[in-house]
């Protein structure tokens, strides 16, 4: 099967010695031989990932304050370590130069954003929600039955939070304010 | 190094010292480190499911850029090739027979809503059940394929690490070298991105990254989570094992066993790639089982070995080189 | 025709069937007969191989992207390939002429060294440009490998600049141009008998290790063949000889020494035709990239610039000019006479250059097309 | 999913997809598994080199086609006739479970005689109202009862009343022929999907159904979950090991979102949102809709109000089984919710909670906000103007709000709708009033807290980082957002506003995280104890009360230990026993012992992992194989045991049999594993609890090619149209205008509308384009060119794509008819690293009349070669 060339490499065991010349030793370099992983001595940290919901664990490796890898965690009997692309990219989906990190607030008719601070915008969505619930608040149907709910304000989403975020979401939307179009991806 | 110590007279040969050293570095060969069990991936493509978690891991791991987004139409393979920045890259092939849904010859053109005819009877309300055909009774038993007949075929294409590297063979400053786990890695410290190594390798793997460092890069089969015991990033991530990773010896045993698996379960066509000694006279320390002949996932069948071809060509040469010396001389002899 | 059957199972023929969804990018298959074109059917007839596209299209491959990288080689490789060649045949030829030469002949082995060194200088910068990181140019002198031709070149090229240097150096003591002090008496005294052989050892390999370079790769249009290195040097020798004649035409020399130039460089084009029909018999289907006409394929430049123009045409004119003036009988006793200028053989030598630069310029990017024909890689690889 | 709520009593999964390796064979249906569960998909792989069958059955040749043993193409929206031939086959040819069915069924129950089939009213049920488009009156489909109001049975299954011979009779027409030329679907295909499965289950076998989207996002998406559960059960796979139905969620917490509900018509746990219908008309129609669990009202219990806690209590929980504990849950849940000031005396703070008047649900909400009935709207983590069904509609609604909240990592479309348009389309800002507040929000792993995933796993994450800048978890906002509003409320005695003041809201963290430089974050844990229960008030032996609050009170250890006193808080019932304990959060625990791994998370109810393990066993008590083992009675225990949780009181014998005039859990006997029904027994028939029959039968989709072949009726009647919304216009039978039916999936490279994979360059470079995948035959009737642009349209939206023509997609004979298929992944929109047309504008918003979902996966459009004109010169897009 081999090419004629090889044949006489062979025939020649002296050219096949002398070819060797510069082969059989492999010149490592200096990184080569230091090289180690970087998680090395990173912090593990426990996580699942954000995505679909066959929950495969992630190892997320923290330094220096910074997530530097995000891995299927081996442990975990749901995954062993493996994960899809998009579980795979969830480091990127974290640490990314497009997310948004700023309050962004846009002002009625307005044709830009504007940066504000989380306290102010927090106070404002306060006043937003007192004002709206108070206007729209139903105390009782025509017939007398009490409801005590309000159809002015709607929330969407939940099924991409934790179960405590949505615990609290129900809890002082339907609870504390009587808001009942409280909705997410469930219905999607 | 010397700023609180006043060592200022010691400074500029000290700098000058390193400078050289710096500048010579390179040429000191560290000593090999000694050898540990071979290792290398088993793709298992009859295992593939097309997800591109190995692309991706891989990127995340080795914090490789993206590769400018392009939709190709060519299945679901956008990313066409491997690449100096796409260490592992799934082909998608599409094999499936047409099977035309039959109409009645009169419809044979395009047909026009509405159109209700029926060719087999729906049963309809109060109708006789009885006159439709039998339903068949007890099973007579399912031998369902392994696959389909209609076939989408996915492989992740990686380095294939070849026992003798045509690209660690052809390197000229020894960046190219194989590793003490036997797997072919380019050392960054020292390729200067002569090229040389897209040339000689076989498999379309090995690339200069012209857009980044100008310096070659291919799969390090993560050599450095090797040197900690860890998996590669893209076996570690691959969902369904069809991407294994582990001793060379042990994972070639593995596939023959697949392979006797899949024959019994009548995949005929599938075979292995890279797992006997003959491609590249030494086999590849990253092989494949493949479900159909190498040409359908653009592999070679049996690649020459470049450095082969060192000596006939050299032979010629002086053989030519020799015959016009001689007529030279002949012709500057004469008077 | 009324199919009773609930599906037609459309099975066959399942190769075409298959091509024409995997390929349809490729508008099919074109079964239109082909009125082939002169260049094809030289094509043909050179290489032993007719194009095929039914059956090519039949092979199998994936969507027809390369199975092998481009090269990254262009204009810098193409040069160097070229001027490294002239310099190696020049001072190959210079140290014949000195070794075997007559007294007249000399001026072919000065003419030879300095060209050679001149030839030589804008190599190394042009081997270093190509590189992706030019600052680790160094890193080449790391290893000393024998299989591998970029290596051993690197040393040849080494070696051989110096010899070529030092020879040059002597050449110009002997020729009083570097004035007349020690150091000059120095070189002067090296006898340069003493380097021409082992100077032109690394001469031949020179002009010859860069068509073992190109061979040495899966490129299948370089490496298929293993003639490229013949080729090559022969090439080299050819266009060395052209240069050197060129030169000594508008400088003036013996024309005795010239009409010996002239016989070499028949000589030498013939073989370099033998070499050259030899390579592409041997390449046959792959290359295609060189002598085909499809886009990306070097055909057209190749046949005018290279084999037509560039070898065959000055082939021809040298015949022609030998025989004209082997009947016209030679004024021998024009030797006192010691120059001439110009002449037919002028044109012959520069067409001959010309033929040697597309040598390697189509011969390089031909490595371009030949990377992208999947088809024709996978082709070579079955063995 | 009431389809499984309904059907078997828990609307989750009723296994997990490692259990998978266990089945042998595998039937996907409704689902693009490979592609949007890999990881899950992974166990399917397994169980296939183990010698299972694989076989998919979808529309669309996918990844996951690709590596099954068989690819079945069948017509979008015609699932039900394939199954209901499956069903037929099995009564007919007596080939399903028979002891089984007999006793783990309510195929032995007899059926009032007034129930009337659709075989009888011509795709109706009896009860039907087609003035409301309801089925008004559902109490023809109730059981026949004896005087304790339990139901009739006849164990020979001859009596024509009983639910078998009823089934047999209504799938009678449900053949093969009809399956080929409803599906498009060869006989001898579809006898080879019959056989697979029923070779592959029985005693000794047993096979997995998988479904998703494929399913529920149809309008009659319970009915086919239905269906495929019946088969389920007429084969004896359901609570075995290798079996039941695996519902196949496609969110991190979508079922934690159910659990713990961010749904309108839900309270924890399954619990019903108190519900005051506004008409006076008759209640079914404006029943809430049943998101997972199916109502569960006992039929002789009729209150129209539910002013009171009684009344609640009456109306959702029930005699038998285990609801009769909804007393306890429902208190506990009031007492975590108001804390001290939900006392005995005052109903336990009941008429605090908001009464649903209608539906709220998602779209309907959004027509109510097109109307400007909503002011405003909090969006987290959610992006409807991509996302949702109709989003052109959904974009415009937007614009309608006084103000929105809008919580994300990335400035999603949803964000952007006021200055940004689809295909560069122009958009105003100068009209558009809405203030939109955009909070960044924390990535999962910026974060602590937990998901529930698919198979009611609880999985806790640990913080890894602080989120960066002003980026906030949800938690906090949300927190901190009730804080600002308890302030603001401060001073208000108005009695509306003593709900919220009344909130028990202390969540601060007792202790900073470390390395976190965030002060105000709340406690996840403490939340998650909330969750879990609290004991208000221990007593202890001598008698004497302690008072506890959040912060210092002991742990619920499960929900048996809830009480109906006021002295447990808890916030979700299923979830208790998640954090038994101080120190031990068993969402945290991750211990995998290659078994049941019973210690890595926790699954609600009770770290049960496959539901109703009770029917793995034989009406003895003993497995009904060596191979199938998973719990079983151990006499001299006198306990099930096993590998699982047994899902069953630990120590009821097989052979406890109720007294005839018991309640409750004592109603159960030992041998009825779907204890969460009234009759311990699964749902072939669903006598109560959904409002489009009691037994599944095929409607086309709203929009089909095709006239219902099998009944008048063509499409669900039931369903929730929206016909008078001029954005909502439908393709009417035969319009010739319209004639391919296209279905919707995703792709593994990208997740739903793409916010959080449309960022990310590296899943870009997979799948950087929207494309439509077409047959080549379609392609050539259409001169639409491979790797070209097209056109989609439906009266809804026009949208462009690029065309894969491939071989992959089918086209189907229906009725000596070619109907072509068109396949559309939806992962785009206008804002992120890649962009394209926003395939939710095609969409229509008819709704499944149970849960309200809409028809995303069958409905109809044409095609036409070329781009839209308003993204010809559009962005320089590398396509060109």
């Amino acid at each position: 099967m081999h090419e004629p060339a090889n044949r006489s490499v062979r025939a020649l065991p002296m050219l096949s010695n002398l070819m060797e010349i510069g082969s059989r030793v492999q010149p490592f370099s200096k990184e080569s031989r230091e090289k180690a992983p970087r998680i090395r001595d990173a912090k593990v940290v426990h996580s699942v990932c954000p995505y679909c919901a066959v929950g495969c664990g992630l190892n997320v490796y923290v330094k220096n304050g910074k997530v530097i890898d995000i891995e299927g965690n081996p442990d975990s009997f749901i995954n062993h370590g493996t994960l899809c692309p998009k579980g795979s990219a969830t480091f990127q989906y974290t640490v990314n130069a497009s997310r948004t990190t700023q309050v962004l607030y846009r002002a009625p008719y307005s044709d830009h954003w504007e940066v504000k601070s989380s306290e102010w915008a927090l106070d404002q969505i306060a006043q937003r929600v007192k004002k709206t619930r108070d206007e729209t608040f139903v105390e009782r149907l025509d017939d007398g039955r009490v409801i005590n709910q309000t159809q002015g304000i709607a929330s969407l989403g939940g099924a991409t939070l934790d179960i405590e975020e949505n615990y609290l979401i129900k809890k002082l939307f339907n609870a504390g304010l009587g808001i009942v179009s409280i909705e997410n991806q469930a219905r999607i | 190094m010397s700023d609180h110590n006043g060592q200022v007279s010691a400074t500029p040969i000290t700098e000058r010292v390193q400078q050289l050293t710096q500048l010579l570095a390179p040429f000191k060969k560290e000593k090999p480190l000694p050898e540990q069990p071979k290792m290398g991936f088993f793709t298992d493509t009859s295992l593939c499911i097309g997800c591109k978690a190995c692309e991706i891991a891989c990127k995340q791991w080795n914090q490789l850029p993206a590769t400018t987004p392009e939709w190709t139409g060519t299945s679901y393979d956008n990313t066409q090739s491997l690449g100096a920045t796409t260490w592992r890259h799934v082909q998608f092939i599409e094999q499936i027979e047409r099977r035309i849904p039959h109409v009645n010859a009169s419809d044979e053109k395009v047909l026009k809503l509405p159109l209700f005819e029926m060719d087999t009877p729906v049963p309809q309300m109060g109708m006789d059940l009885s006159a439709l055909p039998e339903l068949a009774g007890t099973p007579t038993g399912t031998a369902l394929p392994f696959f389909s007949t209609d076939r989408w075929l996915m492989r992740s294409d990686v380095c294939k690490h070849c026992a003798n590297a045509p690209c660690q063979e052809a390197c000229p400053t020894g960046a190219i070298i194989h590793t003490e786990f036997d797997t072919v890695y380019v050392q960054q410290d020292i390729c200067n991105g002569c090229g040389y190594c897209v040339v000689a390798c076989p498999f379309d793997v090995i690339a200069r990254d012209s857009e980044g460092d100008g310096q070659a890069h291919k799969c390090t089969l993560c050599y450095d989570r090797l040197k900690d015991g860890m998996k590669p990033a893209c076996a570690k991530a691959c969902p369904t094992d069809s991407i294994q990773f582990g001793e060379v010896e042990q994972l070639k045993r593995d596939a023959q066993e697949r392979l006797g698996f899949l024959q019994e379960r009548g995949l005929t066509d599938a075979r292995l790639y890279g797992a006997d000694d003959k491609i590249l006279e030494g086999g590849l320390n990253s092989f494949f089982l493949l479900l159909d002949e190498p040409e359908t996932y653009n592999l070679p069948s049996n690649p020459a070995r470049p450095s082969n071809h060192v000596l006939p060509t050299s032979l010629g040469v002086i053989v030519t080189a020799a015959v016009m010396g001689l007529i030279g001389t002949f012709f500057f002899k004469q008077e | 025709m009324r199919d009773t059957q609930h599906e037609k199972t459309e099975r066959a023929p399942t190769d075409e069937a298959f091509i024409n969804k995997t390929h349809s990018h490729t508008s099919a298959i074109e079964p239109i007969p082909h009125q082939s074109t002169l260049l094809e059917r030289l094509a043909s007839l050179t290489t032993g191989y007719t194009p095929d596209s039914i059956s090519e299209l039949k092979e199998k491959t994936y969507f027809d992207y390369p199975a092998v990288k481009a090269p990254l080689w262009s204009w810098e490789i193409i040069w160097y390939f070229f001027m490294g060649g002239l310099a190696a045949g020049s001072y190959v030829l210079a140290s014949i002429a000195t070794l075997f030469g007559k007294k007249e002949d000399r001026i072919v082995a000065r003419v030879g060294y300095y060209a050679s060194l001149l030839a030589l200088l804008p190599c190394p910068p042009l081997l270093i440009k190509d590189l992706g990181r030019p600052e680790k140019f160094l890193n080449m002198l790391r290893v000393f490998k024998f299989k591998s031709p970029m290596s051993m070149g690197v040393w040849g090229l080494l070696t051989f600049s110096g010899f070529s240097g030092i020879t040059a150096m002597v050449q110009a003591s002997h020729d009083g141009l570097l004035g007349r002090w020690w150091g000059t008496r120095l070189l002067s005294r090296i006898p340069l008998k003493l380097l021409a052989i082992p100077g032109s050892i690394f001469g031949v390999f020179l002009g010859g290790y860069t068509g073992v370079l190109l061979t040495v790769t899966s490129i299948p249009v370089w490496s298929r063949s293993k003639m490229l290195g013949a080729l090559f040097v022969s090439s080299a020798f050819s266009t060395s000889t052209a240069l050197i004649s060129v030169i000594l035409r508008i400088i003036g020399a013996p024309a005795k020494t010239l009409y010996k130039l002239e016989k070499i460089e028949w000589a030498n084009m013939l073989i370099e035709i033998t070499c050259l029909l030899t390579y592409l018999r041997t390449a046959g289907r792959t290359a295609k990239a060189l002598v085909g006409s499809e886009p990306k394929e070097q055909g057209p430049t190749f046949w005018t610039m290279m084999f037509g123009g560039g070898l065959i045409l000055p082939w021809l004119l040298q015949t022609l000019m030998l025989i004209a003036g082997s009947k016209q009988p030679r004024q021998h006793t024009s030797q006192g006479q010691p120059t001439k200028r110009g002449g037919m053989g002028l044109l012959v030598s520069l067409l001959v250059l010309m033929g040697g630069y597309f040598l390697r310029r189509t011969v390089v990017n031909a490595g371009h097309a030949s990377s992208a024909d999947a088809r024709t890689t996978l082709w070579n690889a079955r063995r | 999913m009431p389809g499984l709520g309904t059907t078997l009593g828990r609307g989750g999964a009723t296994s997990f997809p490692q259990d998978l390796v266990n089945s042998d064979c595998i039937l996907i249906m409704g689902s693009n598994m490979a592609e949007a569960h890999p990881v899950g998909f992974a166990n399917v792989m397994k169980a296939k080199d183990r010698g299972a069958k694989i076989i998919h059955v979808d529309p669309h040749f996918s990844r996951t086609s690709a590596v099954s043993n068989l690819y079945v193409s069948t017509r979008a929206g015609s699932d039900i006739v394939f199954l209901g031939a499956i069903i037929h086959y099995l009564l007919e040819n007596q080939v399903y479970f028979h002891d089984y069915v007999v006793n783990y069924t309510n195929a032995p129950m007899l059926i009032r005689e007034d129930f009337q089939d659709t075989e009888d009213l011509n795709g109706l049920f009896s009860g039907f109202d087609p003035a409301s488009g309801t089925y008004s009156n559902q109490e023809s489909w109730d059981y026949q009862r004896d005087e304790y109001d339990k139901p009739l049975t006849d164990p020979t299954l001859q009596n024509p009343q009983c639910v078998l011979q009823i089934m047999k009779r209504h799938f009678a027409r449900y053949t093969p022929e009809l399956v080929e030329s409803e599906c498009g679907v060869s006989r001898e295909e579809w006898l080879q999907v019959v056989q697979a499965l029923v070779e592959n289950s029985g005693r000794e076998r047993t096979s997995t159904l998988c479904y998703a989207v494929g399913w529920t996002q149809q309008s009659k998406g319970v009915q086919i979950i239905r269906a495929g559960s019946i088969m389920q059960l007429l084969l004896g796979n359901m609570g075995r090991p290798g079996g039941g139905v695996l519902a196949l969620r496609g969110h991190a917490s979508i079922q934690g979102s159910t659990d713990v509900p961010t749904l309108y018509d839900l309270l924890a746990g399954y619990m019903p949102q108190p519900a005051e219908m506004l008409s006076t008309k008759p209640e079914s129609q404006h029943e809430p809709t049943s998101t997972t669990w199916g109502a569960r009202q006992d039929k002789h219990v009729h209150k129209n109000t539910q002013q009171t806690l009684q009344e609640y209590i009456d109306v959702t929980g029930q005699k038998l089984g285990w609801w009769s504990n909804v007393p306890s849950y429902i208190i506990s849940l009031l007492k975590a919710w108001y804390g001290d000031a939900a006392t005995a005396d005052n109903d336990w703070g009941y008429h605090w909670i908001p009464k649903i008047t209608g539906d709220h649900s998602h779209i309907n909400t959004s027509y109510a906000m097109l109307d400007g009935k909503v002011k405003g709207y909090f969006l987290l983590g959610q992006n409807p103007a991509a996302g949702s069904t109709n989003a052109r509609m959904q974009r415009k609604a937007l614009a309608q709000l006084d103000w929105m909240v809008v919580g994300d990592l990335y400035e999603v479309e949803s964000a952007a709708f006021w200055y940004k348009g689809t295909n560069g389309e122009k958009v105003d800002p100068a009209t558009l009033k809405t203030e939109v507040f955009f909070m960044p929000a924390a990535a999962s792993t910026e974060k602590e807290g937990t998901f529930t995933n698919t198979q009611r796993l609880l999985q806790w994450r640990d913080k890894a980082i602080d989120p960066p800048g002003d980026a906030r978890s949800d938690l906090w906002l949300i927190y901190q957002l009730g804080k600002r509003l308890k302030k603001l409320y401060a001073d208000s005695t108005a009695p509306r506003d003593q709900g919220l003041l009344n909130l028990t809201w202390d969540y601060e963290m007792e202790e900073p995280q470390p390395d976190s430089h965030l002060t105000d974050e709340p406690d996840a844990q403490l939340v998650l104890k909330e969750v879990n229960g609290y004991y208000v008030t221990q007593t202890n032996s001598d008698g004497q009360v302690t008072q506890y609050d959040l912060h210092n009170a002991p742990h619920v250890p499960t929900f048996t230990a809830l009480k109906t006193d006021g002295s447990t808080a808890c916030g979700s019932w299923i979830y208790s026993g998640v954090y038994p304990e101080p120190g031990r959060n068993r969402a945290a625990s991750r211990i995998s012992d290659g078994k049941m791994n019973l210690d890595w998370g926790f699954a609600w109810p009770a770290n049960r992992r496959i539901l109703y393990n009770r029917a793995s066993a034989d009406p003895a008590g003993k497995p009904w194989s060596e191979r199938k083992k998973h719990i079983w009675w151990d006499a001299e225990q006198h306990k099930w045991v096993g590998n699982d949780i047994p899902d069953f009181p630990p120590d009821k014998a097989p052979d406890y049999r109720p007294a005839p005039d018991s309640t409750g859990m004592d109603a159960i006997a030992g041998t009825d594993p779907f204890f969460m029904k009234p009759d311990g027994r699964a749902w072939l028939y669903a006598p109560t609890g959904l409002k489009d029959g009691p037994l599944p039968a095929h409607y086309e989709a709203i929009e089909s090619p095709v006239q219902n072949a099998l009944y008048k009726q063509q499409s669900n009647p039931a369903a929730k149209y929206h016909r008078d919304r001029k954005d909502n216009v439908l393709i009417e039978l035969g319009d010739p205008n319209y004639p391919f039916v296209i279905t919707t999936y995703r792709l593994t490279e990208h997740h739903v509308s793409g916010p959080m994979t449309r960022w990310m360059p590296w899943l870009n470079a997979l799948q950087p384009s929207l494309f439509a995948e077409i047959s080549p035959e379609l392609a050539q009737e259409r001169n639409i060119v491979d790797k070209g642009w097209m056109v989609l349209r439906t009266p809804r939206g026009e949208i462009e794509a690029r065309a894969m023509v491939t071989r992959r997609l089918r086209p189907l004979r229906i009725r000596g008819r070619i109907v072509h298929q068109i396949g559309l992944p939806f992962h785009w929109g206008f804002q992120g690293k890649s962009t394209g047309s926003i395939t939710n504008d095609l969409t229509h918003s008819v709704l499944e009349p149970n849960v309200s979902i809409e028809e995303a996966k069958a409905f109809l459009c044409d095609i036409r070669p070329g781009r839209l004109s308003s993204s010809e010169h559009n962005v320089g897009r590398k396509e060109h």
